[in-house]
């Protein structure tokens, strides 16, 4: 089935987030659509999967103009979606997420569970891997749920397919296997949509290219183009693709963790027996697919974790056990994982923000109550100094853009006095003109002789800052080796193999 | 757009932080709960003058019209609708002037009467009735701002004035150090019923609303009990379920002579709180912690604010203004010995009254003058022969009206006939809604 | 799908509304009090008022009892009275304030939780004539009405529910069960007198007889019994009632309102025959429905006592003397026993006669802990 | 504390590694209710026989001394307090059977020593437990499918209240209680509507509109109650009752039969409904929708279902069954309606719900839990307990905060409830 897309506009407010959007996918054939984060193509997406109503243009399967008005016509007319985030219920099991929205029944409204399990083993088969129908899809790894995404979509006879940025949470390996699953879906005649803005993926299995840069197609590429020319594509001007550092001078201290566990409030080990150093000047870069307990890894450090053993040492200072008030006092620094959840409150002003971990410091308030000057001072010297694009301190955190978000978060860490900084997901979702501010940032911290450890599943950002790097699987450090260690490497480390050079 | 995920890139730049999960989860919490960027709150947080009036008038009309409904005249006369409707609405006109005219004259001014002093009267009596509503309504509010909803103000009143009656009613002091210790233990005895839910929700996690609704007959059964006990609180000499006179030394003095007899200086006190709660969450650097724990604990408690700690501060002090309320209640408005009922109905007002001051101290304040009014009103209306349960609907309408402006907009403006230009206009108003 | 949510809202309200609406059409209006009037010479400007307890006039207790004395007393004088219901204890000094500002000259306030407002604004209004029911207004227990201009009105419903008691005690060993039993809304003294009385009665006819009936739901001595909390006919109060049939009783006293009606609805649930005892009115007659479980009625003329104190007061006679109800005045009686009374146990309706006598002549004395304290 | 490997299972299914640990909790909380039990017997000693009738159907009533029985309890008590210390001790979850043969065996001890010289009617007590249960079954129910599809439903105790109004009002009206009972389904949808509105289309947070709600609904009850229902008393506010039905055969089993079999319509149709949606919500596609809009709901509408109808419908029907159990009130208890009638029961109902864990069936038996507690207050009153009334009354109420704060944290509602689901 063909799928053309025709002057799709949408807009939210003042914001343009697709400006008249052509695009054509032809069965058998997979298109990528390559474009930074922010510049729309998950709004496109949305649109031709019926969550959003275009305000302009039209979609045509087969040249038929279509009208939807939610995912249940796009999935009728033949759409199918593996969304970037699972839209997979936990608590239901593989059988029921696949039948839910197409229920067959029996009797009075009786679920049919044997057809959707049998419906489950023989799409799995026909991809040569084995899927229990009546796991519950929560107990199950993400690759698995990935598959159960795709299984989902294909039991409603998708015939064109869009998979949004699905190698995310992948590791490589993973990764190829997918790659060899939307081969297979290709020549058996599926028309692929593939989202994303990792460069070499698009290279390996895209047979066409189409870029799109603040919610405009800006141009159509060749798999054969090389990196340096679909990133400037992408971002609009040339790219500095890696970091300048210097080699790490190497400080004594630091941060030292011993034996460390940290268990789930249930007693589920979430990590287990982790130890490593991080010295003054180094950066530490935790490695691993999403999931494997480096969240955990970092809430153990900052405090926020409920039940942690063993310890975790700062220039000689017990930090397990202490207040979240207590370790930040001692002085790390932490940029969490999700800054809409753990590091800015959305409703307040970019000036309360910034001294959100220190509201009872003298600098800025006495007596018990607040100096709005002196606050308002600070946010203006920090807004200048940290480039972040807002109309004044009084401006709401909310309303900024993920780059700037994540530029208060990281101002804010980084003006308070640091004896080590945790820096988790540091650019996750943030735009490449912040992404290269925000390293540069970090490794000016590093050079100043603050330990760093950052936390990222993106390869390339790990091997940019990293002067080791730890992997992580399960809860376990499975290794740590230098930061030029190579991807293939990295890559079976992240699948658990321990001893990285008898695997390769 | 969807709640989170499709797009969420693109959504952080332009669309407004209501996309986040919003407050209210499943009434068992793990803690913390998730970040609120609450829709509700920011709703009535954000609203401006024009929705609140256009929701009392909204709400007074619907009143109006019941009170027109249940008139006997009103009845008589549309009996012969169809010979002479002019009756009729000249029957409803009047019951519903009426019924107004009379609450104007019982809560505001008195154009009827001879002398000033008893013209104004009444509007004094409206700021007495308001004074344990406001105390009440501020410390909904201040656990409003901190995520908390407190339902328990009811219990946490009871058990104020239950604490003020067993330590301080049979002491003999004098006044000035009488007074405020009565009042100081009606606010301790409050604030120790709130501190306990806060103690419990932080320690396991226990949903607010829950705790409260269930601590406040708790409450009410332990003052039963105690009320009706010889030796705890029953007073000596009758086996009436009645407590104690409150001892004179004890009493708030009238704050405007004896012509004003409702108006007493508990409202003065109930001024200070609202200065107090102003500074607190507006202007103090724990009000920062408690906003931001309120609005999300996430990032509060990454930034080191211990969310626990500010739970139980917040119900401490949200109690503590319960006991206040208590405390207006006991040294002002009914100081001739107190039963299990002396809350009368305002621990459940002050939810009304808080959130529609918009969870404000100064919000609170008119709010709670305003409930005042109708409180004060509502005895005139009664005398016209109004059931006095129609100010409690007209209550709980003006805040669900509050609640949701596109409504209100519906009703004030939206021509019916037109479909489209209607379907338009709806767009926008959820669109405004959500980006309001 | 928006369209469905405001129409669903809108709706909701409508529906409401109609339901409101609906009412309006149900309820025609009465043909207005016919203003008789004339009989009695009434003093030029006589404004009674009555202020409810917190209980409301739909008590179906002594609130409503006092409003349907006062609203006969209107009738009789063709006068324009104030009826102000209390929603809580707040409410009591600002309704006494709004009647005397409407200019009442009457002022008749029902309940002991009345009595500190009423008092207080006695003594402010000392041109006002003041009724106070079921207390002495005595708020400071120095064995005197707080104010001059007070009158209360009480009852010696002991008496009456002793009678009844005695009663209830050979109707249960006559069909020789042995076992009664009472259970009240709340746990004040205008209630648990009634169960006071009863307790005697079923005593004396024990000691008279050498029975031994028990009784259920009461302790006299103690003071504790079984209460439903509240004066609504819901279902605590017909659990409560339940709790005590199921300890075996062949009669109930429930004390309390409308939660008769819970007790009927125990009664007639349980299969079993029983019979119950009416309070206030006569209950046979007041509601027919369950005239065929009411034995007889322990009459308390609350509203005979209000038409009284009105109209004496409405021709200017108004004086502070308390009024106390008691057989002698028949201020409290027992009902006949309509139906029942070819079936009672012989020669009951004489000892019941002969009890009568000698109460009301002081041979017995009926001693409740909750009998209004004689002045 | 020992931990376990973790371990991937052939179909690729992960699980977690768990530490093992001992849980004193259970333990603790039995060995303090025995220690209560044994002090109160030991300060407050009763003396006398305590008489347990199980009905009359030709079962004979037991007559035990009731020292010597409350302490031979005591010490059961205490045994089965020690086992579960063993149990906790080796790693082991004390067994359900256990703390349930507990829980019965602690209140018949008390009832025992409450009952000394007293008539305990085992078969009326359970009689008046179930019936006592019938508004709070119903309520629950409505709370579960509420929750279970995504809005919190704090509106249980207005729509008791209205459906018990409106109940009373048709059946009066037309001496039929069944239509009467289809006024009240009618009663608690029209609160629905208005919760489901705000809360959906508005996105007033759920909470805020059941709880104003539950104070519109007794302000408009009690107004139209004092405006119409008063003045024309006879035909308005009579209501005409369902009468007990004899289910024959199953009513004859002793103990059993008459507690179950001989009720109103009423409680048969409440057996009904709570297997149909107990069976409904996990095993039909209603059910799946239902949960899966409360669990993901954009997962839900990314298959095609409308989340936001979904919940609608689903929260009037939520309001329906909650009308029914305010059916309750004026159908089977009382044949009249009063001011604030259901005396706050929507608020213990939703407390069902909770404790209850979101499940039809666990729900139900809270709530018949609760029912029981308070027919002992009763039964202890009339049996003239040393125990002050207030207290027991208080008991409900203190067993829900004990259960919540006691299993918050285990237990996970319905991810979504509370939250609206925001679509342009």
């Amino acid at each position: 089935m063909k799928l053309e897309l025709r002057g799709i506009t949408k807009r939210f407010g003042t914001l343009v987030a697709n400006d008249h959007i052509d695009l054509t996918v032809r069965p058998g054939e997979i298109h990528a659509l390559l474009g930074e984060n922010g510049a729309g193509k998950s709004t496109l997406m949305n649109v031709l999967y019926g969550l959003y109503q275009a305000d302009e243009g039209e979609i045509l399967l087969d040249d038929v103009t279509q009208h939807f008005r939610g995912p249940g016509d796009a999935m009728t007319a033949g759409i199918g979606m593996v969304h970037q985030h699972f839209m997979l219920i936990p608590v239901f099991t593989v059988a029921e997420n696949v039948m839910l929205g197409h229920e067959s029944t029996k009797g009075i409204g009786a679920l049919d569970i044997a057809k959707a399990r049998e419906h489950v083993r023989s799409v799995a088969a026909r991809f040569g891997f084995q899927i229990d129908p009546d796991a519950l899809v929560g107990d199950l790894p993400v690759g698995v749920q990935q598959r159960v995404e795709i299984i989902k979509a294909l039991a409603r006879d998708a015939k064109v397919l869009v998979f949004d940025e699905p190698t995310a949470v992948l590791t490589p390996q993973e990764t190829d296997e997918l790659m060899a699953i939307m081969r297979q879906l290709r020549d058996e005649g599926t028309a692929i949509v593939f989202i994303t803005h990792k460069l070499r993926e698009v290279r390996e299995v895209a047979d066409r290219i189409t870029v799109i840069r603040l919610g405009k197609v800006v141009g159509e590429a060749e798999p054969t183009a090389t990196n340096a020319e679909l990133a400037s594509l992408m971002v609009g001007r040339a790219v500095e693709l890696t970091v300048s550092k210097e080699a790490p001078t190497i400080g004594e201290g630091g941060l030292e963790v011993r034996d460390l566990r940290v268990l789930t409030p249930t007693g589920q080990i979430v990590v287990d027996a982790v130890n490593f150093d991080v010295r003054p000047g180094e950066v530490l870069a935790v490695a691993g697919v999403q999931g494997n307990g480096q969240t955990e890894l970092v809430e153990a450090i900052v405090g926020i974790a409920a039940r942690v053993e063993g310890s975790i040492r700062l220039n000689g200072t017990e930090l397990v056990g202490q207040s979240v008030k207590a370790i930040l006092d001692e002085g790390v620094g932490f940029v969490p994982e999700d800054r809409k959840v753990d590091g800015l409150v959305g409703d307040f002003p970019i000036s309360e923000n910034l001294i959100l971990d220190r509201s009872a410091d003298k600098a800025f308030s006495r007596g018990g109550t607040l100096r709005r000057g002196a606050m308002e001072a600070f946010a203006r010297d920090r807004i200048a100094e940290f480039d972040i694009r807002a109309q004044g301190p009084a401006t709401l955190a909310g309303t900024l853009s993920g780059g700037n978000q994540q530029k208060v978060v990281i101002a804010r860490e980084l003006s308070r006095d640091l004896r080590l900084l945790v820096a988790a997901q540091p650019t996750r979702g943030v735009d490449v003109g912040s992404i290269e501010f925000i390293h540069k940032r970090i490794i000016e911290t590093r050079d100043s002789g603050i330990p760093v450890v950052v936390v990222s599943t993106e390869l390339d950002e790990v091997v940019a800052l990293a002067d080791r790097i730890a992997v992580m699987y399960r809860g376990a450090v499975v290794g740590i080796v230098p930061g030029d260690t190579s991807r293939e490497t990295l890559g079976l480390m992240m699948a658990g193999a321990a001893d990285p050079e008898v695997a390769a | 757009m969807s709640q989170t995920t499709p797009g969420a890139e693109d959504a952080s730049r332009g669309l407004p932080p209501e996309q986040l999960p919003p407050v209210s989860g499943p009434l068992v919490g793990d803690e913390p709960p998730p970040p609120r960027s609450n829709v509700v709150i920011k709703e009535i947080l954000r609203g401006n003058a024009v929705t609140t009036i256009l929701a009392i008038v909204l709400a007074m009309i619907i009143g109006g019209i019941l009170i027109a409904f249940t008139d006997e005249d009103v009845q008589e006369a549309a009996g012969y609708f169809f010979a002479r409707p002019g009756d009729t609405f000249a029957a409803i006109w009047s019951a519903v002037y009426g019924g107004y005219d009379a609450l104007f004259r019982g809560a505001i001014f008195n154009y009827r009467a001879d002398d000033f002093v008893t013209q104004i009267r009444p509007f004094t009596n409206a700021l007495g009735f308001a004074a344990p509503l406001i105390a009440a309504g501020l410390g909904v509010a201040l656990a409003f701002r901190v995520g908390l909803f407190n339902i328990g103000a009811r219990g946490q009143m009871l058990i104020g004035a239950m604490f003020a009656a067993l330590f301080t009613f049979n002491l003999e002091l004098p006044m000035w150090i009488h007074l405020p210790l009565t009042l100081l233990f009606g606010i301790l005895g409050g604030a120790l019923w709130g501190g306990l839910v806060g103690l419990i929700k932080a320690r396991t996690g226990a949903h607010e609303v829950i705790l409260t609704i269930m601590l406040n007959y708790v409450a009410y059964y332990l003052l039963l009990w105690m009320v009706r006990t010889p030796g705890l609180l029953q007073r000596e000499g009758t086996n009436q379920p009645i407590s104690e006179a409150t001892p004179e030394t004890a009493q708030f003095p009238e704050l405007l002579g004896p012509s004003f007899p409702q108006l007493d200086w508990g409202f003065v006190i109930v001024i200070l709180a609202t200065v107090l709660v102003w500074w607190v969450v507006e202007r103090s650097s724990l009000g920062l912690r408690m906003r931001a724990v309120g609005e999300n604990p996430h990032a509060a408690r990454a930034a080191g604010v211990s969310v626990q700690r500010i739970y139980i501060y917040a119900m401490l002090f949200a109690g503590g203004l319960a006991g206040l309320a208590a405390m207006n209640q006991v040294q002002g408005s009914v100081t001739t010995g107190f039963t299990a009922n002396i809350d009368a109905g305002i621990g459940f007002d002050a939810i009304t009254v808080a959130l529609l001051g918009r969870s404000r101290a100064w919000g609170t304040f008119v709010a709670g003058i305003l409930f005042g009014v109708l409180k004060a009103g509502s005895f005139s209306m009664q005398a016209q022969g109004i059931p006095v349960d129609i100010v409690l609907v007209v209550q709980s309408l003006i805040v669900l009206f509050i609640a949701a402006p596109p409504l209100l907009r519906a009703v004030f403006f939206l021509p019916k006939t037109d479909q489209e230009k209607a379907a338009k206009a709806r767009a926008k108003a959820a669109k405004k809604a959500v980006e309001a | 799908m928006t369209l469905t949510f405001r129409k669903a809202a809108i709706g909701g309200f409508a529906l409401l509304g109609a339901a409101v609406l609906l009412a309006g059409c149900a309820s025609a209006p009465e043909e207005g009090p016919a203003a008789s009037g004339g009989e009695v010479d009434v003093v030029e400007g006589f404004k009674p008022c009555l202020i409810s307890d917190a209980g409301g006039w739909n008590d179906k207790s002594f609130n409503q009892s006092a409003k349907e004395g006062m609203d006969a007393a209107l009738d009789q004088l063709g006068v324009e009275g104030l009826e102000l219901e209390s929603t809580s204890e707040n409410d009591y000094a600002p309704n006494m304030e709004t009647a005397v500002s409407e200019g009442c000259t009457m002022i008749v306030s029902v309940g002991f939780n009345l009595a500190a407002a009423t008092a207080e604004s006695a003594l402010a209004n000392p041109d006002v004539n003041y009724a106070i029911i079921d207390d002495y207004a005595d708020t400071d227990f120095d064995g005197e009405t707080d104010a001059p201009n007070i009158k209360p009105l009480v009852f010696n419903t002991a008496e009456a529910a002793y009678l009844g008691g005695y009663a209830a005690a050979a109707w249960s060993a006559e069909s020789g069960v042995n076992k009664v039993g009472t259970f009240g809304g709340m746990q004040i003294p205008s209630v648990a007198v009634f169960m006071d009385g009863y307790q005697l009665g079923v005593e004396k006819y024990n000691e008279d007889k050498g029975a031994s009936v028990e009784v259920f739901g009461w302790d006299t001595t103690a003071q504790k019994g079984s209460f439903t909390g509240g004066f609504d006919a819901n279902d605590t109060a017909k659990q409560t009632a339940q709790g005590v049939l199921d300890q075996g009783v062949d009669v109930l006293l429930p004390v309390g309102g409308p939660i008769y009606q819970s007790a009927a609805a125990a009664i007639t649930d349980s299969g079993n025959d029983v019979v119950m005892l009416g309070v206030d009115s006569d209950l046979a007659v007041a509601d027919d429905s369950v005239a065929d479980l009411t034995l007889v009625s322990i009459m308390k003329a609350i509203d005979v006592a209000v038409t009284d104190a009105v109209v004496s007061a409405a021709s200017g006679d108004f004086d502070v003397t308390p009024y106390v109800g008691t057989l002698e005045n028949e201020g409290v009686k027992l009902s006949s026993f309509h139906d029942f009374e070819s079936q009672l146990p012989d020669g009951l309706l004489d000892e019941l006669t002969a009890l009568q006598e000698q109460i009301i002549s002081g041979d017995i004395t009926v001693e409740s802990p909750n009998s209004p304290a004689s002045n | 504390m020992t931990a376990l490997a973790p371990a991937e299972s052939a179909d690729g299914t992960l699980k977690l590694a768990t530490v093992r640990e001992r849980h004193f909790k259970v333990p603790i909380v039995l060995a303090a209710a025995t220690i209560l039990l044994a002090l109160l017997f030991l300060f407050v000693p009763r003396d006398g026989t305590s008489t347990f009738r199980f009905g009359g159907a030709g079962l004979p009533d037991a007559e035990l001394p009731t020292a010597a029985t409350s302490w031979i309890l005591v010490a059961v008590l205490a045994v089965l307090a020690l086992w579960s210390f063993v149990d906790a001790r080796a790693y082991r979850r004390p067994a359900l059977w256990l703390t349930i043969v507990f829980g019965v065996l602690a209140v018949f001890a008390f009832l025992v020593w409450a009952s000394a010289d007293g008539l305990v009617p085992v078969t009326s007590l359970l009689f008046g437990a179930v019936s006592l249960s019938v508004p709070l079954v119903f309520g629950a129910l409505g709370g579960v499918i509420g929750e279970r599809a995504g809005v919190v439903n704090v509106a249980i105790e207005g729509q008791l209240l209205l459906g018990a109004f409106s109940a009373a009002l048709l059946s009066s009206l037309t001496h039929n209680p069944f239509i009467g009972l289809v006024g009240a389904m009618v009663g608690g949808v029209l609160v629905s509507f208005v919760l489901a509105a705000f809360s959906i289309k508005y996105l007033v947070d759920q909470v805020i509109v059941g709880v104003v709600l539950n104070v519109l609904v007794t302000g408009l009850t009690g107004f139209l109650y004092g405006a119409l229902l008063v003045p024309n008393e006879t035909l308005l506010n009579r209501p005409v009752r369902f009468d007990r039905l004899e289910i024959p055969l199953l009513s004859d089993i002793p103990i059993i039969g008459p507690v179950l079999f001989n009720q109103t319509f009423i409680v048969y149709l409440m057996y009904a409904t709570v297997a149909i949606v107990a069976w409904a919500l996990y095993r039909t596609r209603w059910g799946l929708r239902l949960r899966a809009v409360g669990e993901h709901p954009q997962a839900a509408d990314t298959v095609g279902i409308n989340v936001n109808r979904t919940r609608f419908w689903n929260v009037s029907l939520a309001g329906a069954i909650a009308g029914i159990g305010g059916a309750y009130f004026t159908l089977v208890s009382v044949p009249q309606f009063g001011k604030e009638m259901t005396a706050g029961l929507g608020f213990i109902a939703l407390a069902a719900v909770i404790f209850g864990r979101w499940d039809p069936i666990r729900a139900t038996l809270a709530a018949l839990l609760f029912g029981f507690a308070t027919n002992l207050q009763n039964l202890l009153t009339v049996l003239g307990t040393p125990i002050p009334s207030e207290f027991m009354l208080m008991l409900p109420y203190v067993v829900t905060i004990v259960a919540v704060a006691g299993f918050a944290g285990q237990i996970r509602g319905p991810a979504a409830a509370g939250k609206p689901y925001i679509k342009s």
